[in-house]
């Protein structure tokens, strides 16, 4: 067994923005094993500061395209909180349709099209268009009826349009609803199926490794902790959105443009399977029992199988949407403006689980309804130091299987946490001095 | 320039229906061809479009968004479709379906013979006439908003011309008369309900924009306005969107662009409305733009209202409809402009 | 006939344009038909020596992405900036606006010297660009209309005039006619002007027509109740470079 | 209700010709022979123009360079390299097909130039057009009295139908000059804008007729050296260039002041130029 590694994967592809993986080891003693992010930053708070409430959102949607919506939701609700501006039921729940879509979109696309890759030993998704046609049609018609979700709720997937402060600039007329439904009910859900039968077959594939750490998500007593709710802690418990920054502790490191967060331990995890096994209780009896048969049990300390938790929360979002709109359906829609009426003025935080993980915004209005202070917490940045916990712990363990296994397991794993380093970059947590 | 005569109302035969029967009667249209009607759209704002159900029809309205234009030259309208690898194209023919547009005020209407003029002459084209010669009018006369200024150049709010049924709205119901044989035709297959016999007595409508001068004397006036201060000064503020030039019912410029399908192999010619107002319209290879300056396009737009087209068919090509100012987005007013015109011209020279 | 080769880059973006590229599921499979995709990071692992055609999202913030686009632009034949952010700086230029030290010390505090950045600039103030696909971001419709056009090796035509052209073909209801301001009278066209036809604003975020009449569209927005420098700074969301052509790029 | 039928013509549909020889002239100008289908003739007159298409490509006005005293079966169209359908028809080969519609436009009345002295003026790919009308001249030389062309171009890599310059260079009945911007290493003729060679002609005021075509910026100066001649306005004829979609009146593109230069056009008396302010 060797005892010197050195691993530099410069731009690690099929993950959303620029990062590298070092690993260093000299004589058996390991030096670095790390995710660079090396993302030029955006300082995306910076420009927040004199911008009014009706921009905010449409500011804070660019921070990163795959989860524009999480932002804009969350932003949006930070606004809300600050202006104390009410919301309608019928808001609330187009809103929480959104979220699903977009959880749905983007946990497919992750699975079947950057990470299934590695499981079939190809270099991405394009090669299974010939060798497994099936699944990659499948995938793109699920992936298309989340954005269809998107386009008729808010009129576009990416960096929705019509959901602003308040409510909609326009409802979407019933007949688009009942499309979306039958659609949700019929192909779907068979597609959803199909694609949970691939994964199955494909479990051998998924590397087994363990280490047990602290899961951070969004929770909330009635549903499944997706749209909102309070911070739950797998180690200490539930914590109410304000006290944010306590959880989070963010801190700066050489070797990434991106903050690191920690809380109990040395890091913590957020995403698919921190929320899977903080809420699995809360899933739909279905998608609780597709977990079951993917061999996916609560609590599950696999990084690999954040994966195998993204698609059992397509099968809930999914289920979830079909009776969202079964109920906006039958109480009827009705054409209500957005309620932009602020009640007062000052600070406002909201959370929102996105695809990857819990996500913060905070923001503080002076009386004209401009932002003085803006922070935002990204999920990305919360697993970076989660992630380099895991390349500690595994590089050894896996030291004998050579230089390739190695370096494609280490690439397996950063993508298995989907990182979106756009994201991560983009937002950095900043006081303004007053 | 001569101005047509009007046939007054009082001279015409008369039915008098009430609310429910005049949603009756557009009902029965349904049965004889395809109704257009004014619809609300949006919060505040109207469009003409196919009636589904006939209670949705909006009677008062001041104007729509796009003029019935739309329906004769659509939009965007495809020419033709081909094959990339023969060269071969199908002819795409309209549909020539009958149509009854309902609910359409008198400007709209002398806008619609505008245009007849412009495809008519010199080449007809057979699209718009094909469409045309399908299509019938009934008419209802409006109370004009701060827009309208339809008197100015010429057009009553009760001119009859074109139409084959004219309604008048009352207090308690609407007045229907029968403005040509098609019109009586149309009437007679419908089974009106026994209704009281009204006497008409018409209400003067007033505008509250006007133009200073007499309708006849405008191309007049724009034979002194070439050089005029006017067009700069409304060039500062307009900002070329040529929303002036698509919304105005006798504007009828077209672009031409060839797509492709992603097949590589099929595709479509399509046209598309475009307007002078827009800074590419002159356009050519070697990149000179003919009308480079907004007070050129400006200028260039306002004459083709009242003296380039005036020049050929004796007509002006403004119907007053107040498109042209009610959605431009600087507010840019062509009444305004034609007075300021007026006083430029019977400063300089007093005609 | 070879399929022509094809690379797709990102620079400093949210990778929303990137990720529209794939949302077109159902052209998908036949797009694949005519082209190779030969680089995309965020889909494949795979590398290549030359490109006919480069797709260019993002903006250009960092000495290491000014190396980059020069050797992209080697390699490649035809080199398209799509979205905002490769067009004109986008959203990124808006803290060019501000001195960027004060930016760096606000986010990073005291250790902000660990990260080089340069003010966000637009590619073709780097390399030559051939082709722009504007909007944040770019719209799908457009795209497919480039793809298109190169494939058959034409030109695409792109406009170059007003959103309120498409929005009056659409005819939708005009949001000035709610009481809302609208950036679509001074916009470039090309986005269907979906944000009005979903009853929004247009927030500009394609860039000004080239013939942008900038005093007549301040006073426009200060009919609406904007003071000047709001009106500016509304202007200004996507458009800073555009707007503020004394910040000084790179060598052509 | 029945439907009406009208009798009214496509007017946007192509016929559907061959390419039958493509010539190669310089770099970026091509020449090419088009016949009709069913060995129909185009029936035009010189200096009119038809709407070139290839679908996919669009469509543009291109004029006609053959004269209709040449019987031939076909037709010539020179053409220049400048977008999306020109670039196209410099791939095509021959035999291959093209959308025709026309011809278009007034063209050059030959009443207008009969029995007079006839002087051409023609800057860079102006020379095309125009050369319809100098072909129809030469083919029916004893309608007319002197025959003048003077032609200018940027540079001498530039020049169009070298084999058609080279005959009016022989002709002893042509009177030919010929300038270029900026010379090679080659070049022996003049060198200098294509105003410079007016004022040397010797013009018979009472009987000279100029006919012109060139680059928009080319007609001020032009005209400014005829009229230093004391040629009279109506003694000049232009023909100008616009953007077109339709050909037949219709899509307003080609609109200058009053007139349509797809109808009224694209020849003009000077006489009307001047009176249309946006001409040139
Ligand atoms: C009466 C007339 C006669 C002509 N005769 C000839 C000729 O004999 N030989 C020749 O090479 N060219 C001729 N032209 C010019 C030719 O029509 C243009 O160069 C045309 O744009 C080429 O089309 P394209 O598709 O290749 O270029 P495009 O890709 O359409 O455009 C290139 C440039 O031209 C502009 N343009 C677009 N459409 C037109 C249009 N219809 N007319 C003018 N400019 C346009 C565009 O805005 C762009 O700037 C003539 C033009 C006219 C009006
Ligand atoms: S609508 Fe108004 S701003 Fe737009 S081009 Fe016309 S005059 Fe100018
Ligand atoms: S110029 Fe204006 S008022 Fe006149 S018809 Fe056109 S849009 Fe209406
Ligand atoms: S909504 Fe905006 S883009 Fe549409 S017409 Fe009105 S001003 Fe123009």
């Amino acid at each position: 067994m060797s005892r010197d590694l050195s691993i530099d994967v410069h731009h690690i592809t099929r993950v959303e923005g620029h990062g590298n993986i070092v690993v260093d080891m000299k004589n058996g003693e390991l030096r670095k094993a790390q995710l660079d992010i090396v993302e030029p930053p955006r300082f995306f708070e910076a420009m927040m500061k004199g911008r009014s409430f009706h921009e905010a959102a449409i500011i804070t949607s660019r921070i990163c395209g795959i989860c524009s919506l999480g932002h804009q939701m969350t932003s949006l609700k930070a606004t809300e909180a600050a202006l104390g501006l009410e919301l309608s039921e019928q808001t609330i729940k187009l809103r929480k349709l959104l979220v699903h879509g977009s959880t749905f979109q983007s946990n497919v696309l992750h699975a079947l099209f950057l990470a299934t890759p590695d499981f079939l030993n190809v270099g991405s998704v394009f090669p299974l268009v010939e060798t497994h046609k099936e699944v990659v049609l499948a995938a793109l018609r699920l992936k298309r009826l989340a954005n269809e979700m998107g386009e008729i709720i808010s009129g576009r997937a990416v960096h929705p349009i019509s959901c602003v402060p308040g409510g909609f600039t326009q409802i979407p007329t019933e007949d688009k609803l009942k499309y979306l439904k039958e659609q949700l009910e019929t192909q779907g859900l068979k597609d959803v199926a199909f694609v949970a039968e691939v994964l199955k077959s494909l479990a051998g594939e998924i590397p087994v490794f363990k280490r047990e750490t602290e899961y951070i998500s969004v929770y909330s007593d009635e549903e499944y902790g997706l749209y909102d709710g309070q911070i739950c802690s797998s180690d200490s418990g539930l914590y109410p959105v304000e006290d944010y920054l306590s959880v989070t502790n963010e801190f700066v490191v050489a070797h990434s443009s991106s903050k690191h967060a920690r809380f109990n331990r040395s890091s913590y995890m957020v995403g698919a399977l921190a929320r899977f096994n903080n809420s699995h209780k809360l899933l739909k009896p279905e998608a609780r029992d597709l977990a079951a048969s993917l061999g996916l049990v609560a609590p599950n300390f696999n990084p690999y199988m954040i994966t195998v938790a993204q698609v059992v929360e397509v099968l809930h979002c999914v289920l979830d949407s079909i009776d969202l709109l079964d109920d906006l359906l039958t109480t009827g829609l009705k054409q209500e403006k957005p309620n932009q009426q602020p009640t007062k003025y000052g600070r406002g935080i909201a959370t929102t689980e996105v695809p990857r993980g819990i996500l913060f915004h905070d923001y503080t209005y002076n009386r004209q309804g401009i932002i003085e202070a803006a922070n935002c917490i990204i999920p990305t940045g919360q697993n970076l130091a989660n992630i380099d916990d895991d390349m500690k712990k595994l590089v050894p363990e896996i030291l004998d299987q050579g230089k390739d296994t190695i370096t494609k397991k280490l690439e397996m794993l950063v993508r298995a946490y989907d990182p979106c380093i756009s994201c991560s970059v983009h937002m950095l947590d900043v006081e303004f001095v007053e | 320039m001569q101005s047509k005569t009007n046939t007054h109302l009082q001279d015409l035969d008369y039915l008098f229906f009430d609310e429910a029967t005049l949603r009756q009667f557009i009902v029965y249209l349904q049965t004889r061809a395809e109704v257009i009607a004014p619809h609300a759209k949006g919060e505040r704002s109207y469009m003409y479009k196919p009636v589904k159900d006939a209670k949705e029809v909006v009677l008062n309205y001041p104007r729509t968004i796009q003029p019935l234009k739309k329906f004769f030259l659509p939009p965007t309208e495809t020419l033709l479709t081909f094959k990339l690898s023969d060269n071969q194209y199908v002819e795409q023919t309209p549909e020539p379906g009958k149509r009854i547009f309902f609910g359409i005020h008198s400007y709209e209407l002398q806008a619609i013979l505008r245009l007849d003029y412009s495809f008519e002459k010199g080449n007809p084209e057979s699209n718009y006439l094909t469409r045309r010669a399908n299509a019938l009018f009934i008419g209802i006369s409006y109370k004009p908003d701060a827009y309208h200024f339809g008197k100015s150049v010429g057009i009553e709010i009760e001119k009859t011309d074109g139409f084959s049924l004219f309604i008048e709205p009352m207090e308690n119901g609407y007045f229907i008369f029968i403005v040509d044989e098609a019109g009586r035709t149309l009437l007679e297959g419908f089974q009106a309900p026994q209704t009281q016999a009204l006497v008409f007595e018409q209400q003067e409508k007033e505008f509250h924009n006007k133009i200073k001068y007499h309708h006849n004397r405008l191309p007049e006036v724009f034979e002194h306005a070439y050089h005029s201060d006017v067009w700069k000064d409304v060039s500062q503020r307009c900002l070329g969107c040529g929303t002036c030039n698509l919304l105005c019912p006798t504007c009828y410029c077209f672009d031409v662009r060839d797509e492709i399908e992603l097949d590589a192999e099929n595709g479509t010619r399509q046209r598309f409305w475009d307007g002078c107002m827009l800074h590419d319209f002159t356009r050519v290879a070697g990149d000179e733009v003919f009308r480079d300056k907004l007070h050129n396009r400006t200028r260039h737009r306002l004459f083709r209202k009242f003296k380039y087209i005036t020049d050929h068919s004796g007509e002006l090509s403004c119907v007053g409809c107040g498109r042209c100012t009610s959605f431009c987005p600087a507010k840019i007013s062509i009444v305004e402009i034609i007075n300021q015109l007026i006083k430029d011209v019977s400063e300089v020279k007093s005609i | 006939m070879s399929k022509p080769k094809v690379a797709f880059f990102d620079f400093t973006s949210c990778e929303g344009c990137q990720l529209n590229k794939l949302n077109f599921e159902n052209d998908l499979l036949d797009m694949l038909k005519l082209v190779d995709i030969v680089e995309f990071r965020e889909a494949m692992d795979n590398r290549a020596d030359e490109y006919d055609i480069a797709f260019i999202e993002g903006s250009i913030s960092s000495p290491t992405c000014v190396e980059r686009i020069h050797d992209i632009r080697r390699r490649t034949k035809i080199l398209v900036a799509l979205g905002q952010c490769a067009v004109s700086g986008g959203i990124n230029a808006m803290k060019n606006d501000q001195p960027s030290e004060w930016v760096r010390e606000t986010v990073y505090g005291e250790d902000k010297y660990l990260f080089p950045s340069l003010p966000a600039m637009p590619v073709s103030a780097v390399v030559k660009v051939d082709y722009e696909i504007r909007g944040c971001p770019m719209s799908p419709p457009e795209y497919l209309h480039v793809l298109k056009s190169l494939l058959l090796g034409r030109k695409p035509e792109l406009k170059d005039y007003a959103v309120c052209v498409e929005c009056k073909l659409k005819e939708n209801e005009c949001v000035l006619d709610k009481g809302m301001f609208c950036l679509g009278p001074v916009t470039r066209a090309g986005c269907e002007a979906i944000c009005p036809s979903f009853g929004q604003y247009c927030t500009g975020c394609r860039g000004p027509v080239s013939d942008l009449n900038k005093d007549g569209a301040v006073n426009m927005l200060k009919a609406h109740g904007f003071s000047e420098a709001e009106a500016i700074k509304r202007m200004k969301m996507f458009n800073t470079n555009d707007l503020e052509k004394t910040i000084s790029w790179g060598a052509k | 209700m029945e439907p009406n039928e009208t009798k009214a013509k496509d007017l946007y549909y192509p016929l559907i010709a061959t390419v039958v020889n493509v010539e190669s002239l310089t770099e970026t100008e091509k020449r090419f022979s088009i016949q009709l289908p069913n060995d129909k003739t185009l029936g035009h007159k010189p200096g009119q123009f038809v709407e070139v298409s290839l679908f996919g490509f669009g469509e543009a006005p291109i004029s006609v360079c053959s004269s209709p005293t040449r019987d031939n079966p076909y037709f010539e169209l020179t053409v220049r390299k400048a977008g999306r359908l020109t670039d196209k028809m410099h791939l095509l080969p021959s035999g291959s097909k093209i959308g025709i519609r026309g011809p278009f436009g007034n063209g050059f009345n030959v009443q207008d130039f009969e029995g007079k002295d006839v002087l051409f003026v023609a800057g860079g790919i102006g020379l095309a057009p125009l050369k319809s009308m100098i072909d129809f001249t030469l083919d029916q030389r004893d309608r007319f009295n002197r025959v003048i062309i003077v032609y200018g171009t940027k540079n001498p890599a530039e020049i169009l139908f070298k084999r058609e310059v080279e005959s009016w260079q022989q002709r002893r009945d042509v009177e030919f000059y010929m300038t270029v911007d900026r010379a090679d290493k080659n070049w022996k003729g003049n060198v200098g804008v294509i105003t410079t060679l007016i004022p040397p002609l010797e013009l018979d005021v009472e009987r000279t007729v100029a006919a012109v075509v060139g680059p928009p910026i080319m007609y001020k100066f032009v005209a400014m050296a005829l009229k230093a001649k004391r040629i009279p306005d109506q003694n000049i004829y232009m023909s100008l260039e616009r953007r077109m979609k339709c050909g037949v009146g219709k899509c307003g593109h080609c609109q200058i002041n009053n007139s349509y230069v797809c109808q009224d056009g694209p020849v003009y008396n000077y006489v009307r130029v001047k009176e249309l302010e946006e001409a040139i």
